[in-house]
């Protein structure tokens, strides 16, 4: 095992699938020459050349248009936004082509792409390029939705996504990139679909994913300390979710409480909250909480966007309330 | 309707010899006129409530599709928007394929799922059938970036509605293919309309092949009503991305006779303006050639139309006796199977 | 009382709002020369001229952009969408600019605005025409839903709409236009944020919006054949919807059942689901279940769309799961 | 360095004299020196994490804002990119407001909530500092649009980085502007790079000014290093739009000294290519032609830069000492207060 960060997993995981296929290549806005805006597609253009790691204008519809005409024609495109809030200049390619394409033509064609790029807030750099869309793509009955928290699950996940058939909608995360974490030094695949037990407990199930995942770890390390033991159950994938596993959980702890970063009106959480309260009713001894991302737009000024984001402060709050 | 002197001015010159066998000018012919008939047929079914939703017929623009993929090879990709009949039936997927999809049949070319405006033929490298204007040119440029990544010596010709100019994606598309030199080449259908709007109140800068210099690609234009000018302007453009990998811009000036679709009530023209185009009819036009060239005979154009006309009936009937598709196919069909990772559970969020 | 169509109710709330106050203009395809192509618009064009009642290119990025402008500026532009479905083209106008610059901006600008037309299925349009991208908009924290499903409240509240100085996302329905209804003749303003009660009952708390209200309502019908009663909640606004009401309701019939167009994940109805969970969770006799559109791309065949939304069958399956 | 013998060609010729007056010059100097004062100062204030997120500094095009805003009446609107702190000192928005945004105090012009790249100020009709590349083109249009409709005489300058081109949104703009001959002049600021990317990589069909033509819009290139020259552009520009309504495409070249951001490396480009450009400095250029016409002397340059820096050294003490917004506020932002119907519930849905 290998202590490396969350950017040099996805980087690995792009070479090595570009290695192994050659219809894999990787496309969006200074991931070339500029050697990716944060610096994850780094020494892939030197590797792979300019016809597999291609520069873009500044014209999301168009190149993810384009990667779409690719994948219809049997190559694998790895699309990068520089920032998922950019994604909303291409929402058409990506609910009406990518999301429907293959349904609409009688099942014909596939579309083995992967769209990724970093989504949230944190980084002080405003409403317009803090969105999380994870929950509206996973609105889109086609679509993957992957989130992974940590390098190896990243590494991991995202060599799975490039081999998937099926198009996968990847979110990384600023913060997220510079984190260090052990990857297994042999070839691996974690399979989309299945959470990760961060932390075992009895007293309260905790779902989180992406960067959240990191704040709920120190919440429940907290809440430790005062005596309660959170399981931590990571998504990885946000849709399909790992309902299995978070049911598992919930029929010994009867308490749920969802950490997500996206703003609360239909989050996935609130999917993940009305599938567990449907089926697991008789099971649960207290409401499912959520803590998410405040109802306001991201605020610049940094000790509002801290408050705004998911922190330790409100998930002990919730699971205080809901251990009470 | 030759003028007796040779050495004076001709209102209707004997059409100019065509350097086109005589198999393919008829061919020409038939397909064209396969187009009308089905589309005639299709406005049938229509009104008898067969084929619900939007329907686009292509009448009056036949001369673009046929002449266009004439000069294709079987390797080119072929896309276009809704108004796609006419363009799938030139490329070769079955009247019966077609109008079960209009049906919504399983035995459609789309299985039922994508009805009139979402044609496609995979095997034909027939790519769609897209209504969301202008969408589809992104995904054009990227089967020629395709094409030109596998080296298939393929090009991509896109079919575009004169309307769709002005979605912003083209233009960020015109930029791309420029750039990077994709084997291209757009088509702008332009039938005048777009839905009711004329496009002199739609766009700026006309002609709009003056789009094509901003982004600094082959720009040209062709008569739509003359399918042997679009087969050449298209064999040209082809040509040029094919060997030199340059796109170009085609406009092809056309007529559309029904409304936008069905339902459309057609009252922002007149009718005189539509049969003023009608004179220009491009089977019509076509049929008068190629009599005068002596390759046509009116047996053969009877017998031409009367197998036309056959052929879209067994297609309707067909159609009408094909079974519809069922939940668990519909079901069946978001997600690819998996081949090189373990399959990814698919459970149905709407399940009760 | 008059009887009037839908789409009488809205052209009469524009109409009437148009004459009283000049900043009101309506822009969009097909809205002046052409009626409308539902007809909304009908007669505008010739009664406020072509300044007032625009045509546009086929270009909803630009003319949402600049109807955002216009707002900026104080105008108050109604925006015509063909269909919602093509709002994706513009969709980063609409979740950055419209959702965003009054808060980016310190609270300087109003951007009093309403985004109009049809979105859901039912007339065999197929996967792309098709979306209701409702719960979307409703994620972004400044953005208002309203989705009316009779004519009364169609005018009344597209007034309300027009006279708020905050932006409204307005969803109509092919089906609904020319569903008739009795409109009171004086003038009138629905309140946003009210939900209507369309039918009592004791047994069972049905909530649901626009078309899908008359799906409803003849469901409740036909459970009343059987004995059961509903109360039956059409929220006329989805945000800010009526908990309220709702809680009302649910504290009656300890049952709540929620019928919604859309896609099941992340729908709206998760997050009413979620909600009352958390704050009624004493008061529920059994899990809340949601009917929504089936988990597929919309399918063009009608036998199959008829199966994929939500019809009385499903609606009715779900009740008496409830009911047991 | 002016020639001994007239008659001869000289490598540098006195300055022409201007029609300004010396009151407008010395502005327009003034207002270059006072941004570049400002965003040497940002820079440090980044550097000591004062400043977070993102900040573009807009040093070496201070002659683009201050040339172009110069022309303007108080009552026309102005709107830019995120690059936008030279833009709003040039349109009147006080140095404290801006440094105080940077800091994300309550002070600053959009209260904290907007930072760096959303300054707004609506008193001075600068419509923001816009993230989102080529969304506010729409905007602009937007803002010219209610322009006409108002009939107030005024007119919008909206200002785009040139990668800022090949947005979908921007292509629809030119073609509705021009359609609708709104009072707008769009102003491309050509630094040669979007990010590390030249304009010769992302832009077919160069000069971009050649998109004008395409939607049949005047089209015009200026010297982005001379202010004087912008100035003149941009005035007749806006002469155009302000008494024919007719819309401009005015590339403006110029060139940025720093990163991208101050996150940027700048690996992409070579010292040399930045200081070859640098010998071009608009401030440099114009003081050395001020000084030849004999407008400014050493002392009142020494005294506009002294003051310059005393300007923004208080603007930062300012926003240091001033207030964060908090959380009150930050809720009380996003809905304006209703006037014409009763208040709309706001509940906030991530109550727990
Ligand atoms: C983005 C988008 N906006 C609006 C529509 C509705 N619409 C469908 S076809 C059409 C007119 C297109 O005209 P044109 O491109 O000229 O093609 P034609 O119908 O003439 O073949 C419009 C406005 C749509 N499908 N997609
Ligand atoms: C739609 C969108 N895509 C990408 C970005 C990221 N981005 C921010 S600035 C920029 C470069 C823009 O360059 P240009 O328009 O030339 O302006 P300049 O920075 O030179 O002033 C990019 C790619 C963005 N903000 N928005
Ligand atoms: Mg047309
Ligand atoms: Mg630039």
């Amino acid at each position: 095992m290998a202590k490396i960060t969350y950017r040099q997993a996805l980087n690995q995981a792009m070479a090595e699938e570009m290695e192994r296929d050659s219809s894999v290549f990787l496309i969006g806005e200074e991931v070339a020459e500029y050697q990716g805006a944060f610096k994850v597609s780094q020494g892939l253009l030197q590797r792979f050349g300019a016809k597999r790691v291609v520069d873009t204008p500044i014209s999301e519809a168009a190149f993810s248009g384009l990667a779409v005409g690719a994948a219809l024609y049997g190559l694998r495109p790895i699309v990068e936004f520089m920032n998922w809030s950019f994604s909303f200049v291409a929402f058409d390619q990506l609910i009406n082509n990518v999301g429907s394409l293959r349904f609409m033509s009688g099942g014909q064609f596939d579309l083995p792409m992967v769209f990724r790029g970093p989504s949230g807030g944190g980084t002080q750099i405003g409403a317009t390029h803090s969105h999380c869309p994870e929950s509206w793509f996973a609105g889109v009955p086609a679509l993957t939705v992957v989130s992974p928290a940590f390098p190896e699950d990243a590494k991991g996940l995202l060599k799975s996504s490039i081999r998937s058939n099926n198009p996968v909608f990847f979110f990384e995360g600023e913060w997220l990139y510079g984190l260090e974490g052990e990857v297994p030094d042999a070839e691996f695949l974690t399979p989309i679909g299945e959470a990760r037990i961060c932390r075992e407990g009895a007293d309260l199930t905790i779902v989180s994913a992406g960067y959240s995942t990191h704040t709920a770890l120190s919440a429940a390390e907290a809440l430790s300390a005062s005596g309660k033991e959170a399981d931590l159950i990571d998504l990885r994938t946000i849709k399909p979710y790992d309902f299995d596993r978070i049911a598992q959980s919930v029929q010994k702890t009867n308490r749920l409480l969802i950490v997500e970063e996206n703003k609360p009106f239909a989050g996935w959480g609130a999917q993940i909250a009305y599938d567990v309260q449907r089926r697991l009713f008789d099971w649960l001894d207290a409401p499912i909480l959520r803590v998410t991302g405040l109802d306001i737009p991201q605020p610049y000024n940094g000790k509002l966007e801290a408050q705004v984001l998911p922190n330790v402060e409100r998930i002990l709050a919730a699971a205080h309330q809901l251990l009470a | 309707m030759v003028a007796d002197d040779p050495g004076v001015a001709v209102a209707e010159p004997n059409a100019p010899a065509s350097s086109l066998s005589p198999e393919i000018q008829i061919g020409l012919y038939r397909q064209m006129v396969r187009i009308r008939r089905f589309e005639e047929k299709s406005a049938q079914a229509f009104m008898r409530a067969a084929i619900k939703g939007f329907c686009h017929l292509y009448i009056g623009q036949e001369a673009v599709a046929v002449g266009a993929l004439s000069a294709l090879e079987p390797r080119d990709a072929v896309i276009t928007a809704y108004r796609d009949h006419g363009v799938a039936l030139a490329r070769g997927t079955s009247a019966r394929a077609c109008m079960a999809e209009l049906l919504g049949k399983q035995t459609g070319c789309s299985q039922g799922m994508g009805g009139s405006m979402h044609l496609f033929d995979r095997e034909h490298h027939f790519y769609g059938g897209h209504a969301i204007v202008g969408s589809h040119t992104a995904v054009a440029a990227g089967l020629a970036f395709a094409q030109q990544y596998e080296n298939t010596g393929g090009i991509t010709l896109c079919l575009l509605g004169e309307g769709a100019v002005n979605q912003g994606v083209f233009s960020e598309t015109l930029n791309l293919v420029s750039l990077w030199k994709l084997p291209i080449v757009f088509v702008i259908e332009n039938n005048d309309y777009a839905m009711g709007t004329s496009v002199s109140r739609s766009s700026a800068g006309l002609p709009l092949v003056n789009r094509a210099s901003a982004f600094d690609l082959a720009g040209r234009v062709a008569n739509g009503m003359e399918v042997e000018e679009v087969r050449a302007k298209v064999a040209e453009a082809v040509s040029l991305a094919r060997t030199e990998h340059l796109p170009t811009l085609l406009e092809v000036n056309t007529y559309r006779y029904r409304g936008h679709s069905m339902s459309d009530p057609d009252t922002y023209r007149t009718k005189q303006e539509i049969e003023e185009h009608k004179k220009n009819d491009p089977i019509l036009r076509y049929r008068q050639k190629l009599e005068e060239r002596e390759i046509l005979s009116d047996a053969l154009a009877k017998q031409i139309d009367a197998e036309a006309r056959a052929e879209v009936q067994d297609a309707l009937t067909f159609a009408e006796q094909s079974p519809e598709p069922d939940l668990a196919l519909a079901f069946s069909l978001p997600f690819s199977p998996e081949d090189q990772i373990d399959p990814i559970p698919r459970p149905r969020y709407s399940d009760i």
